[in-house]
């Protein structure tokens, strides 16, 4: 029961990007389309579920003083290779998300998770609690970019590998012109503050019932 | 003899009869002149973007103040009226209904209400809406049809819509003047934009006399004081003179940059918003100079041919500080001896 | 003092593993690293020339100074990329750096153009890579045509992205410069046309979308030219037409 | 006659005075029974030294001071001492009065006559304004000795006489000062005598000219007349010696810091009464107006008397009379019953139609501005109005406060006049203050 618990909290409860309002410099610089936000939340769900388990496993030898640079190197050796694997086998998308992989390193759900839950719970725990806030995260991310490509570019990007891309078109944009602030950085704000508006909405609506 | 009852209440128990819906409406009987300008040379479609935001303005308005528990009947108190009002004044003529919907949207939801309502917001509701839709639509907010006067007015009856979107666009005078000053200079008379029956340019920002006619109709009501308007202005003017000076070929005269754009209506009616401007005299000269600084910046150098809405939200920012910093001294307090 | 040891160590431990995990990392995913930026080029290449499977490579310098790589297809035409830095003379692009590759065959008649990278605003200045406006540069040579964007110049051939001139502008002179670069110096450095026993007539196919993409562009533009321009009654109609928007 | 003088700041509302500035002060006839409160001044109450049964002559004394800063309290008819007991006063709240039943007599008791107030030493004449019982007659009521006095270490240059009556509607100094200028001016010389100040002044709005004239000719050149600008607060104590001597008195501070004592006209009237006729402070002038009562008038009315009664001997209530309001009605109190005593500082009974009643509905502030400029101290109603509003008070520091300078705010009204949004800001003040208070004695 417990273990359903750490692994569905990222999903509403904990949301790491609506709830703890973390890693707020991916949700907001690259969501310009769906699948770039889906992209940079599985980059960063692999990140997390990896650092979660060497974290959880390796915590106990760590001495108190050096947790927090060993954990860096820990992170930055496990961004670097989503790096370089995302740069040979998935070009197109490492060029839309460019420096913000490396800007994983300092995202900090990695870093808050491996201080907070990681170094303090067992393995399997630990990758439970990693998948599901990499997926919360993930799917917030798609969501900001769905709203923000469908609003300032009328497209819908979901799937996008060498030359496969599965775009819905949502509308022409000869007949009717997007509001390309969506897809520039102030609509990244707009976006995110009005689906948080709309989360605690829906929680006040529970918590009246 | 019977006893009486009287009612009780706190002093003082007289009011000099102002109010806040009073004011607003003043204000915006004060932009009058401008639209019944802009209707003279824009035609019917003037009349269709400025019913439209002042409509919208009012319904999300009512919508808002529903959402949050309110009276909804405080949406005519005249300050949703006048952001839709203004709002209007400053889109294009051509601009699409759906647009001005999403302005009015932004302007009074957005910028306002999300804020707590009229007294709270930080950013002038009206620019903020303008801004948006200049950003997010950045191709029909920089359309500009040309004025045509009362003929053509009559023609638009009845088919207004089709005839709007094969209106004749053209450049605004301080666009031409961004491209190339040299060949557009000579061309464009200073009494044109004085009067604005012939210059493309936003419903109300083309004709200066009407804009100040109801600048001065504000001063003398004491609606607003001298100080944003006359300071943005003269900074305006003083900067435009000293480039005119140094590169008459490229730089326009100073009163080119007075009477073209939006720098009177935006020193006049939107820097002066009461809820966004500083209160003190000394911070609403500061801000005044701001304004007129970072207007004839963006103009001279910047990305954007005009310069005044971005301008007065940036300033907006300060407001705050500016309160802070600026508030003079209480009665008396000169007199007092400081021990130090 | 045993502390510090233990700490020293720990740390020099994670650090070598994770060293380690890198070095295999990037031996692993090296070669295909450098295959996609190959591969990038050469995909753009073959959208201009679809049967330009196995383009002969040369490295090349451009006016700048910098390496290019020249993909020398069949029939002589060549594909090179060339950005907005490659040449003097190219106005600065809205923001960034634009690269292009642009295909010209031996008479000098542009092929056709892809964007291969820019940081044009989206939906403005981002239009440049959409077919709409490259396809406009196809069949255009240095001599014919005026190689400007037509609201810098009436008599332009180019149709501007609204709200985008600068972008437009850039692209433009970008193709402008780089049939210049083929002209004086590109063709000696890629030495004599080859003469290929199988090389005849090539005939290129143009996808049938894009067939029609240029149909419809050429319809709009003329149906454009109606409305934008009016003839001018006065001094003052002249200047407004000239100017921005 | 030089040019008008005034203050930077306040408001202009309409002044209504022409409804009762015209008519002669009438005497009121002997009301049948009188409640004197014990607290009719700023400062300590008085103790009683009457009890039930007792009979007191008209001008005895029935409350001793209760402290340095109190005054003494007197009959003002002859009678029999009905009850003594806390009783409904005019400023709110039960207060401890002394309630006598009229034998009808008015039997005064032996007045000791000066004929020349000037051979007194200053310490005498002190002593019989302290007898007198005589208050500041603004309706701010300190105790005139204690102003006279003031501390060795400063050197007091003006004596002011306040005739701005910059209250709209009431006219009793406007009348006092037309029907007796010669006591005024003899008051003020005696306070002159008292004081060892040679530079007086009193200062008169411009629209009270027949006042102007009356007083100039009877000052001479013992004093100078400054006509003020007619603005309200124009008779605020430190706005008058700001538009008279130039000097503004410091925040927190009193006027004698400047080096000058303001006394209103009706003190200086009384002074003279007490000093040359020795009658103590019995009676006052009280303007009885407003469009809710049917015959407005200015009337000569004992201390103690019941306003109800007043208001019946001026023609009684129009049928819409709906507000009544002890004062003028930028700074005066609105009451719920009328069965409230006139005490020394009612200076007027204000009553208002229905129609004329404000709304007290309200609604956010929109940062107009319109209350820093109608501010008479340039101070921040805007912000204060607001802080308090949301709360915020309780957050402000003492060092805070100090800066804002809360407690010199006099509560003029000007802020809430000039409220587009019709914000009760006196209001937050007045809870502000009290707040403050509470924390202080905590």
């Amino acid at each position: 029961m417990r273990a359903f618990k750490e692994f569905s909290k990222g999903f509403w409860r904990e949301n790491p990007s609506l709830v703890l309002l973390l890693g707020m410099c991916p949700t907001l610089a690259v969501t310009t389309s769906a699948f770039n936000g889906l992209g940079m939340g599985l980059a960063t769900t692999a990140v997390l579920i990896g650092s979660n388990i060497i974290i959880s496993l390796i915590a106990g030898f760590i001495p108190k003083k050096v947790r927090i640079p060993a954990y860096i190197v820990v992170i930055a050796t496990l961004v670097t290779l989503v790096d370089m694997f995302m740069a040979a086998y998935s070009p197109d998308l490492h060029s839309a998300l460019g420096l913000f992989i490396p800007l994983i390193v300092v995202n900090c759900i990695i870093l808050g998770r491996a201080e907070a839950f990681a170094s303090r719970n067992n393995v399997i725990y630990s990758f439970l609690d990693g998948i599901g806030m990499g997926i919360g995260f993930a799917v917030t991310l798609f969501i900001v970019g769905s709203v923000r490509e469908v609003l300032g570019n009328g497209t819908l990007t979901v799937f996008q590998y060498k030359e496969t891309i599965i775009q819905y078109v949502i509308y022409h944009k000869e007949a009717v012109s997007p509001a390309l602030v969506f897809i520039l950085a102030p609509g990244a704000f707009i976006t995110l503050g009005f689906l948080l508006a709309l989360k605690n909405y829906i929680d006040n609506l529970l918590k009246a019932k | 003899m019977e006893t009486r009852t009287f009612k009780v209440s706190y002093s003082p128990h007289i009011h000099n009869g102002s109010s806040t819906s009073k004011l607003m409406w003043n204000v915006t009987l004060a932009l009058l002149p401008a639209a019944v300008i802009s209707v003279y040379a824009f035609g019917l479609n003037s009349v269709r973007v400025l019913f439209l935001s002042t409509f919208f303005a009012i319904f999300f308005e009512a919508l808002a103040l529903l959402m949050r528990n309110r009276n909804w009947k405080q949406c005519f108190d005249g300050s949703a009226a006048l952001t839709g009002f203004l709002l209007g004044l400053t889109l294009p003529p051509g601009v699409s209904n759906g647009i001005i919907i999403l302005g009015s949207f932004v302007a009074i939801i957005v910028a306002k209400q999300v804020f707590g309502g009229l007294g709270s917001n930080p950013f002038n509701p009206a620019l903020t809406g303008r801004v948006f839709l200049l950003i997010a639509f950045p191709v029909p907010m920089t359309t500009w049809p040309l004025p045509r006067g009362i003929e053509q007015a009559k023609q638009f009856m009845g088919l207004a819509t089709t005839k709007v979107t094969d209106a004749v666009t053209a450049a605004t005078p301080l666009a031409a003047i961004k491209e190339h000053a040299e060949k557009a200079l000579p061309n464009i008379s200073t009494s044109d934009l004085f009067f604005g029956l012939h210059t493309p340019g936003s419903i109300g920002e083309i004709s200066a006399i009407a804009l100040l006619v109801g600048g001065i109709y504000l001063l003398v009501r004491k609606i607003i004081t001298w100080h944003i308007p006359v300071s943005a202005i003269l900074t305006v003017f003083v900067i435009a003179m000293i480039t005119h000076f140094i590169n008459p070929a490229k730089y326009p005269h100073p009163f080119f940059h007075l009477f073209a754009g939006g720098l009177i209506i935006g020193a006049f009616f939107m820097a002066t918003d009461y809820v966004t401007a500083p209160i003190w005299p000394m911070g609403k000269i500061i801000f005044g100079i701001g304004v007129g600084l970072l207007t004839i910046i963006i103009r001279l150098w910047g990305g954007y041919p005009e310069g005044i809405s971005f301008a007065i939200l940036i300033m907006n920012a300060t407001t705050p500080l500016l309160d802070k910093y600026t508030v003079p001294s209480p009665f008396g307090s000169k007199t007092m001896r400081r021990p130090s | 003092m045993k502390n510090v040891i233990h700490m020293i160590l720990t740390l020099s431990i994670i650090s070598a593993l994770a060293a380690a995990a890198l070095a295999i990392g990037n031996r692993a995913t090296k070669d295909a690293i450098a295959a996609q930026a190959k591969l990038k080029a050469a995909r753009a290449v073959l959208k201009i020339y679809p049967n330009c499977k196995k383009p002969e490579e040369k490295q090349i310098k451009t006016p700048s100074g910098e390496t290019i790589t020249a993909y020398i297809c069949p029939g002589n035409r060549v594909g090179f990329t060339f950005s907005s830095k490659s040449a003097k003379g190219i106005p600065r692009p809205y923001s960034g750096l634009i690269k292009m590759m642009i295909g010209i065959d031996k008479s000098g008649t542009v092929n056709g153009v892809q964007i291969i990278e820019q940081s044009e605003t989206p939906g403005l200045g981002a239009k440049i890579a959409e077919p709409s406006f490259v396809n406009q540069f196809v069949g255009i040579t240095l001599e014919k045509g005026n190689l400007k964007v037509k609201k810098d110049d009436p008599s332009g051939m180019i149709d501007g992205i609204s709200g985008a001139t600068i972008s437009s502008r850039a692209v433009t002179s970008m193709v402008k410069k780089a049939l210049e670069f083929y002209k004086t110096s590109l063709i000696s450095q890629i030495g004599p046309p080859k003469k290929l026993s199988s090389e005849k007539k090539e005939i290129i196919k143009v996808p049938g979308k894009i067939k029609k993409d240029i149909r419809n562009i050429i319809k709009q533009n003329k149906r454009k030219r109606k409305q934008r321009y009016p003839v001018p009654d006065s001094a003052k109609d002249q200047m407004i037409k000239e100017g921005v928007r | 006659m030089s040019q008008t003088r005034t203050f930077s700041g306040g408001i202009h509302p309409a002044y209504n005075k022409d409804l009762t500035s015209g008519f002669e002060t009438v005497k009121m006839p002997l009301p049948a029974k009188v409640t004197i409160p014990v607290s009719q001044h700023i400062g300590a109450p008085a103790n009683p030294i009457v009890k039930k049964g007792d009979v007191v002559k008209t001008g005895q004394i029935i409350a001793e001071p209760g402290g340095f800063i109190s005054s003494t309290i007197h009959s003002s008819i002859s009678g029999k001492v009905l009850t003594v007991q806390p009783e409904e006063h005019p400023m709110g709240q039960k207060v401890m009065a002394i309630t006598i039943e009229s034998d009808g007599e008015d039997s005064w008791i032996d007045l000791e006559t000066v004929s020349d107030p000037f051979s007194k030493s200053p310490d005498e004449l002190k002593e019989i304004i302290k007898k007198a019982g005589i208050v500041g007659m603004g309706g701010a009521t300190f105790p005139s000795q204690v102003k006279i006095s003031p501390p060795a270490d400063k050197k007091i240059e003006y004596i002011i006489l306040n005739g701005a009556e910059c209250e709209p509607y009431l006219t009793a100094d406007h009348r006092l000062m037309v029907e007796d200028p010669e006591s005024i001016v003899k008051g003020l010389e005696i306070i002159s005598h008292i004081t060892g100040v040679k530079k007086l002044y009193i200062g008169i709005e411009v629209n009270k000219q027949d006042a102007i004239k009356k007083i100039e000719k009877v000052l001479g050149t013992n004093g100078t007349i400054v006509p003020l600008e007619v603005k309200y607060p124009q008779g605020a104590e430190k706005q008058l010696i700001k538009a008279i001597t130039g000097r503004e008195v410091p925040p927190k501070h009193l006027p004698m810091e400047v080096g000058a004592i303001v006394f209103n006209v009706a003190t200086a009237a009384a002074i003279k009464n007490a000093v040359c006729e020795g009658k103590p402070l019995i009676e006052r002038i009280v303007t009885v107006t407003g469009h809710g009562v049917s015959k407005p008038g200015n009337f000569m009315v004992r201390v103690g008397t019941m306003v109800s009664e007043v208001v019946e001997f001026s023609g009684g209530y129009t049928e819409d009379a709906a507000q009544l309001i002890m004062g003028g009605p930028m700074m005066g109190r609105s009451v719920a019953s009328d069965s409230i005593p006139v005490i020394k500082g009612s200076g007027g009974i204000l009553v208002l139609p229905e129609k004329e009643v404000l709304t007290d509905s309200w609604g956010p502030c929109i940062r107009c501005g319109m209350c820093l400029r109608a501010c008479p101290n340039q101070q921040n109603p805007q912000l204060l109005g607001n802080l308090i509003e949301k709360g915020l008070f309780s957050r402000i520091s003492e060092e805070k406060l100090e800066e804002l300078v809360l407690d010199d705010c006099f509560e003029c009204g000007s802020c809430t006049f000039v409220c587009p949004a019709n914000r009760p800001i006196v209001q937050f003040f007045h809870m502000a203050k009290a707040y403050f208070r509470s924390q202080k004695r905590k």
